[in-house]
């Protein structure tokens, strides 16, 4: 099983690399794709299935969609210069390895903090099925975000229709 | 009991609220309520008249409580032989005052209400026995004067308003650092006056100033006697008296010639002798001769005067100069001529102010010789008969003539200093004023009043009833003082007695 | 008996009210309560003469406290007690001096009731006339020095307000302030004497300072430097010199004749002037204790004398050629006193008082019916006023000192008592020299007067037309004073000692030896003294009456008989004449270089230095550095602390905001990158921390 | 390989992931010129996010949090993206291009 799980990781980063430096921005939208699905798979072996179902629903179906749609509305199809002219990338280079590297320095120290689990508790963890625990989370002590969240969505909608809508 | 000093006071306080809450259009009821507001403290002036004890030379009327505790100062009001006589001089002429300026004619209500204010500042002054309270009153009785020779003055008043107002300020601020020295330097902090006085407490102590040491009871003296000296006014300090008197309206220069120039001697009486006696005796040389140089200096100089009111003015500087020869002596007779003098120059000075504003009201202006040379008044006495026989009364009484008022205190004072061996060569230099006097007022007389008539003026109506009634008292005031005045020395007697105990 | 006496000043005083309040309403303007007030007085003033001439003696006090300032009980320390006690003294001097001036008085306020008949301001005269006679009687009741003064200065007044009676003339009221003034200075020394006396002796009642310079007290004491004595002395005198008219302060009296003529008369010959004298004789025990006074007072009185007698020589006006007779005869008595003949200069006192007075009133009727005062337009008016001549005439004899005559009398015991001071101190010559001389001239310009109004034909036609006798209100007085002119009224017939001893008159000279025994003045001269003063006495008379006659004489031939032309002698005289006839150029020193050039000058230089220097730079200048110093903080202010400080610190933070504001420019992403730099160092630094 | 396997399957693996992600995201926001291309380095990160909080709530609190909170992330990254959009063709019907330097009318 954990082969799968390294394919998954492989999947994504190869990917997330290409977004990252790839000249055309339609083949980095469709590479954000793939990685959205590697995501999905780590998720599942982190033992949060209702998450993964939520990751493929929303990223994968809809956001990139969103973001196909709005390239080809944004760059004319027939003359799709679709190369990105990419100014300087050394410095923003370094400083987003550093800002990785340090990040992940600080996580690392800070896990040693945490006492770990138990492998069997991790096992059992992984197995059992989240979505009735998130049900009853998401409407129990976390009533108040949940409640924000739909009024957020709401408004997002609306803005978006306003702001889109033609003259 | 009744506090009567109080009440006699704040009396014209009330007054002056009441005065300036009449409506403006009715200058006559002003007029009637500040005649009113000042006629109470007259008749409760009389009431202290009687009741005053002659045999004791303890303060009288005395009221005494906590004002501002942490810093031990009393609102102590009292009076003794010394205070009593201002304290009458200063109730009458207030009274006569307000009537004899029943011609004032625009912003009537702020003349009165100044002039109560200014009532109760002098009252104050003399009633008071702590010297915080003495300040206090001293610096309220110089406001309204401002305004009164500030406004309703003559042509330069403003400028002789505010050099009034400086110079006398300039005292003050001497004063108060004396006041806060003696506070700091007493053993029980204190304000008082009469605990001041007590063990000599400055006598032996220094202060370092400059960086040297400085005598502390000498300094005292100095910085009281200038704050005082100016007030007199003693020689080098006097050039603020011609300019306020020519340019004040009558009444105030009556008020300020009356008593205010009285409150300078009655200062160095009160504190400069009882509370630094070793300095005032350091100081006495000095002092006769500072009152030698006032009499002389003020009678040279009202020689040469061509306006009425500053003649008059030079001559208060001469007169005043007696009163100190008198204080300087330390004789019986020396002070107690002093005092009276202080009360008879008030009502004979004050008989002059009102009769020069008697004819300034008619005409306009003052001048015996008009600055161009030509004649100002001239022989006016065949017009005006009434007027010049008062005139002549007020004339001879500040001019020494035995039989008025003028003789007895110049008299006393003389004799008082004279009877003094030290000051024997400055009296007969000094006597040289007596004659300078009758020479200026003489001449002032001759001019204005004898002689051919000086056809402008031949339509001068003579003197009203009203102007007769404010002179009438203090002619029979010069006459009976000049026949009799034991009803005023006595007043003072016992005081003085105690005073002078500590000088021999 | 004193009680009493005190009425005799009181009526003139309540007269003096009465009349300056209700005169003009009063019928005749109120002139019958001033002539009835002095008549009372000289009605109660008789009784007490009559009691001196009947028993010789006449003694009463009355005293009162006037002032009591309490003090300590010790005499002589700074503090001590002060009594003021004043009172009244009758002794025989204040009888005599009582009499003699109500009675004079009372003549010349019935003189003054015809004389002054239709003036504009009669009341105000009266008054002024009845003040000045309860000050004249107050000064001669007055038992002390301090009521003395103020009856003095009182009288002082009265002069003034008469002199300056007829205030529209300019000469008149200069006159009025001239004699104030001078009369002033010779007062203010008096007071210091006056105070001298209080710092000596405590008091001023003559008695006690009788008692004390019999004592001996004060011999030691020193007043400003002088012995105190002296000091004394010396003022008191200088207060007769003021009064009295003496050199060098006489320059008043003259000027005074602008006076109306019964003023002169009763003011300026009987009374006030009486009064100089009067103080000398009642200080005379302490100016003959203190040695160095009386010869001073001798000389100044005889050099008095001649001055004045040399000017009435040259005058024409007939009231200035009296006033300087006046001042001459006032010389006499002050020479008198100083010879320590002070009984006789007290007689000449009276006797003068009596036929000045006399003489006055005569030139005042004969200027009233002539209307001019100047002698040269008189002339022949013998035969038109009969009455005024005979007065006059009597009054001349006696003050030319012509035998049986009071002037006579009194005059020749003066001339006596100088010969024989200046035998027995072996010096001194002049001041009988000059008394003689005196004597002699006086004579002559007097009976030049005479010859010149009455004598001779009319000079002026039209002024000798209207001459006519007076009415009997004011030739009565004449005739009355003319009376007391005689010798018998004082000394017997002739007034000749030797020939007297038929009909002897000795009520003065007993009253005169009382005076002196009360003042403590040993009578008992040594023997040779007295010797020398019986022959002084002789030759006296023989000198006296050899210089009388002559003058008399050179008089008649030169105005009588113009034997000798007047002008011819004045031509001669030339400088003398001039320098006689401008009064020794007194009036221009005085006036000119003293008052004008001296004072006036010195006034208005003081005045001008205490305008601009005391006034401006010492007060105004404080303003002028306060300006300065104003400014120049002002101008500090605004270019330092404002440009530098101020403004400096907006622009740098101007500068500042402008290079930040190079961050903002718009691009997203460089703040992401900046955000990120931010995130990094932090993410570093808490790595660091957490390790 | 074996160790490779054990490590992906950890904690740190999962960290590792989520920081290459996290780091790429941010490089991607940077350079792009082209304002989708921000967007698409927006939804790396917010992933990277994600993967950290399951990762945390798996490996070491045993708690679902982790997973609500990555829930959330998920649905506020969705109304972002949405409303990012529609301010992109706003601003491409204003400007007729979407290139992010374009977007500067705000500077200094």
């Amino acid at each position: 099983m954990n082969k799968v799980l390294l394919l998954a990781e492989i999947l994504t980063v190869a990917s997330a690399l290409i977004v990252g430096f790839h000249p055309n921005i339609l083949y980095a939208s469709v590479f954000l794709l793939f990685t959205f699905c590697g995501v999905a798979v780590m998720f599942l072996f982190a033992g949060a299935d209702f998450l993964a179902g939520a990751q493929v629903i929303i990223y994968v179906g809809g956001v990139t969609i969103l973001i196909l749609f709005a390239i080809m509305l944004t760059q004319w199809l027939y003359k799709i210069k679709l190369a990105d002219i990419r100014n300087k990338m050394v410095v923003p280079a370094l400083l987003s390895a550093a800002v990785g590297v340090f990040l992940y320095r600080a996580l690392h120290q800070m896990v040693a903090a945490l006492p770990p689990q138990t492998p069997e508790a991790l096992e059992k963890f992984t197995a059992t099925p989240k979505t009735a625990a998130i049900g009853q989370a998401l409407l129990g002590g976390y009533l108040f975000p949940f409640e924000a969240i739909t009024i957020l969505l709401l408004g997002a909608m609306v803005g978006a229709v306003w702001l889109a809508r033609p003259e | 009991m009744f506090p009567i000093l109080s009440v006699m006071t704040y009396i014209p306080l009330l007054g002056m609220i009441a005065v300036l809450a009449t409506p403006r259009n009715n200058p006559n009821l002003a007029r009637w309520i500040s005649v009113v507001a000042t006629a109470i403290p007259l008749a409760l002036g009389v009431y202290v008249y009687m009741h005053f004890d002659r045999t004791t030379a303890s303060m009288q009327f005395v009221e005494q409580f906590d004002w501002i505790k942490p810093f031990n100062i009393q609102y102590y009001m009292g009076i003794d032989g010394l205070s009593v006589p201002m304290v009458l001089l200063t109730v009458l002429l207030s009274f006569l005052c307000v009537i004899a300026s029943w011609g004032i004619e625009d912003g009537v209500k702020g003349y009165y209400a100044m002039f109560l204010f200014l009532e109760t500042g002098m009252m104050g002054v003399f009633c008071a026995l702590d010297f915080f309270l003495f300040f206090l009153f001293w610096e309220i009785m110089l406001l309204p004067m401002y305004f009164l020779i500030g406004i309703w003055g003559g042509k330069e008043k403003v400028y002789a308003a505010i050099k009034f107002f400086l110079y006398t300020l300039f005292g003050s601020v001497l004063m108060l650092l004396v006041m806060v020295g003696m506070y700091y330097y007493s053993e029980p902090h204190t304000f008082n006056l009469l605990q001041l006085a007590q063990g000599h407490q400055f006598v032996g102590k220094t202060v370092a100033l400059f960086g040297h040491q400085l005598p502390l009871d000498k300094l005292f003296w100095i910085g009281l006697f200038i704050g005082f000296a100016i007030k007199v006014p003693v020689w080098p300090f006097h050039t603020w008296l011609p300019w306020a008197h020519v340019e004040a309206p009558t009444a105030v220069s009556v008020i300020l010639a009356g008593v205010l120039l009285k409150m300078g001697t009655y200062g160095i009486l009160r504190m400069n002798y009882p509370i630094l006696p070793e300095a005032t005796l350091w100081a006495s040389n000095f002092m006769m001769i500072l009152g030698v140089i006032n009499i002389l200096y003020g009678a040279f100089c009202a020689m040469a005067q061509k306006d009425l009111k500053k003649l008059v003015a030079y001559s208060s500087v001469s007169h005043m100069g007696y009163v100190i020869v008198g204080m300087a002596s330390f004789t019986t007779a020396g002070v107690n001529g002093a005092v009276l003098q202080m009360f008879n120059h008030g009502t004979s000075t004050a008989m002059l102010f009102l009769l020069v504003g008697v004819v300034y009201d008619r005409v306009h202006h003052r001048w015996i010789v008009k600055p161009d040379g030509s004649k100002g008044f001239g022989g006016i006495a065949s017009v005006v008969p009434v007027y010049t026989g008062i005139m002549a009364i007020g004339l001879f009484a500040s001019l020494g003539l035995p039989g008025l008022s003028g003789f007895i205190s110049e008299a006393l004072v003389f004799l008082g200093a004279f009877s003094n061996p030290k000051f024997q060569t400055y009296v007969v230099i000094g006597s040289l004023g007596i004659l300078l006097g009758a020479a200026y007022l003489l001449w002032m007389f001759m001019r204005v009043f004898l002689g051919p008539l000086n056809e402008e003026h031949k339509d001068l109506e003579d003197i009203n009833w009203r102007e007769i009634f404010t002179l009438a008292p203090l002619c029979v005031l010069v006459i009976v003082l000049g026949v009799y005045p034991m009803p005023v020395l006595n007043l003072m007697g016992t005081t003085i007695e105690k005073l002078l105990t500590l000088f021999s | 008996m004193a009680q009493q006496a005190l009425l005799i000043a009181l009526f003139p005083l309540v007269a003096f009210v009465i009349q300056a309040l209700f005169g003009k309403k009063l019928p005749r303007h109120g002139d019958f309560v001033s002539v009835l007030a002095i008549f009372g007085s000289f009605v109660v003033a008789t009784p007490i003469f009559m009691k001196l001439l009947t028993d010789g003696h006449v003694f009463d006090t009355f005293q009162v406290t006037w002032m009591a300032l309490p003090g300590v009980e010790a005499a002589g320390k700074l503090n001590s007690a002060v009594n003021v006690v004043v009172g009244v003294l009758i002794n025989n001097l204040t009888a005599i001096m009582l009499f003699m001036v109500t009675l004079c008085a009372s003549l010349i306020h019935l003189f003054s009731t015809g004389y002054m008949h239709g003036e504009e301001r009669y009341h105000l005269f009266f008054a002024y006339i009845s003040l000045f006679s309860a000050g004249m009687l107050g000064l001669v009741l007055s038992d002390n020095l301090l009521t003395f003064f103020m009856c003095w200065e009182l009288m002082g007044l009265c002069s003034y307000l008469l002199i300056g009676f007829y205030y529209k003339k300019p000469s008149a009221i200069n006159a009025s302030i001239k004699a104030f003034m001078t009369t002033r200075v010779g007062d203010t020394m008096f007071f210091l004497g006056i105070a001298g006396l209080y710092y000596v002796y405590g008091t001023s009642n003559f008695m006690a300072i009788y008692k004390a310079i019999e004592s001996g007290v004060a011999s030691n004491i020193t007043i400003a430097g002088f012995p105190a004595l002296a000091f004394i002395g010396f003022m008191v005198m200088m207060g007769t010199v003021g009064k009295s008219a003496q050199f060098p302060l006489h320059v008043w009296l003259p000027d005074a004749m602008e006076g109306p003529t019964p003023v002169s008369a009763l003011i300026h010959a009987a009374t006030m002037v009486a009064a100089g004298v009067f103080l000398l004789i009642r200080m005379f025990p302490l100016l003959e204790a203190s040695h160095v006074v009386l010869p001073v007072v001798a000389y100044v009185g005889a050099i008095t004398a001649f001055l004045a007698a040399c000017i009435a020589i040259v005058q024409v006006d007939i009231k200035k050629v009296l006033a300087y007779s006046t001042i001459s005869q006032l010389g006499y008595m002050v020479m008198g006193v100083g010879v320590g003949a002070f009984a006789p200069g007290f007689m000449h006192l009276v006797t003068h008082a009596c036929f000045k007075a006399c003489l006055f009133l005569c030139s005042g009727s004969v200027i009233h019916s002539v209307h001019t005062q100047d002698m040269r337009e008189m002339g022949g008016l013998k035969s038109k006023m009969p009455i005024t001549f005979a007065t006059m005439f009597i009054a001349t004899l006696a003050i030319s000192g012509v035998p049986g005559f009071s002037g006579f009398v009194s005059k020749d015991r003066i001339l006596g008592g100088a010969l024989a001071y200046s035998m027995e101190h072996h010096g001194h010559y002049l001041i009988p020299l000059l008394g003689f001389a005196t004597a002699g001239i006086t004579a002559f310009y007097m009976f030049r007067m005479i010859y010149m109004t009455f004598f001779g034909h009319a000079r002026d036609e039209h002024k000798h037309h209207h001459a006519h006798e007076q009415p009997l209100t004011m030739t009565i007085p004449l005739m009355i004073l003319a009376a007391l002119s005689f010798a018998i009224v004082f000394a017997g017939p002739t007034g000749i000692e030797s020939v007297d001893h038929i009909m002897p008159v000795k009520w003065f000279d007993h009253a005169l030896e009382g005076a002196q025994k009360e003042m403590g003045i040993a009578e008992h001269l040594s023997p040779e003294s007295e010797a020398i003063h019986h022959h002084a006495h002789g030759l006296a008379l023989m000198l006296s009456l050899a210089v009388a006659g002559l003058g008399i004489f050179i008089s008649s031939i030169t105005y009588l008989k113009h034997l000798i032309n007047a002008e011819s002698i004045k031509r001669m005289t030339g400088p003398l004449y001039t320098l006689l006839w401008n009064k020794y150029y007194f009036d221009e020193l005085y006036l000119g270089v003293l008052i004008q050039k001296g004072l006036l000058n010195f006034n208005r230089m003081l005045a001008m230095f205490d305008d601009k220097v005391v006034d401006r730079i010492f007060v105004d200048g404080w303003r002028d550095i306060t300006m300065v110093v104003k400014s120049v903080i002002g101008r500090f202010d605004d270019v330092v602390v404002d440009r530098v400080m101020v403004d400096g610190t907006a622009d740098v933070t101007a500068g500042g905001g402008w290079v930040l504001r190079q961050f903002q420019t718009g691009k997203v992403q460089q703040y992401l990158v900046l955000t990120m730099i931010v995130i990094i160092v932090a993410l570093f630094y808490a790595n660091l921390g957490l390790k | 390989m074996n160790h490779l396997m054990q490590f992906s399957s950890s904690l740190q693996g999962y960290l590792a992931v989520g920081a290459i992600l996290f780091s790429l995201g941010v490089f991607c926001v940077l350079t792009r010129k082209n304002a989708i291309g921000i967007l698409l380095g927006i939804e790396l990160i917010l992933n990277a996010a994600g993967i950290n909080f399951v990762a945390f709530s798996k490996f070491r609190t045993g708690l679902i949090d982790g997973q609500i909170v990555a829930l959330f992330i998920m649905l506020i990254a969705a109304a972002e993206a949405a409303v990012a959009l529609a301010v992109i063709l706003r601003f491409y019907r204003l400007k007729q291009t979407i290139d992010a330097d374009e977007a500067s009318i705000m500077r200094n």
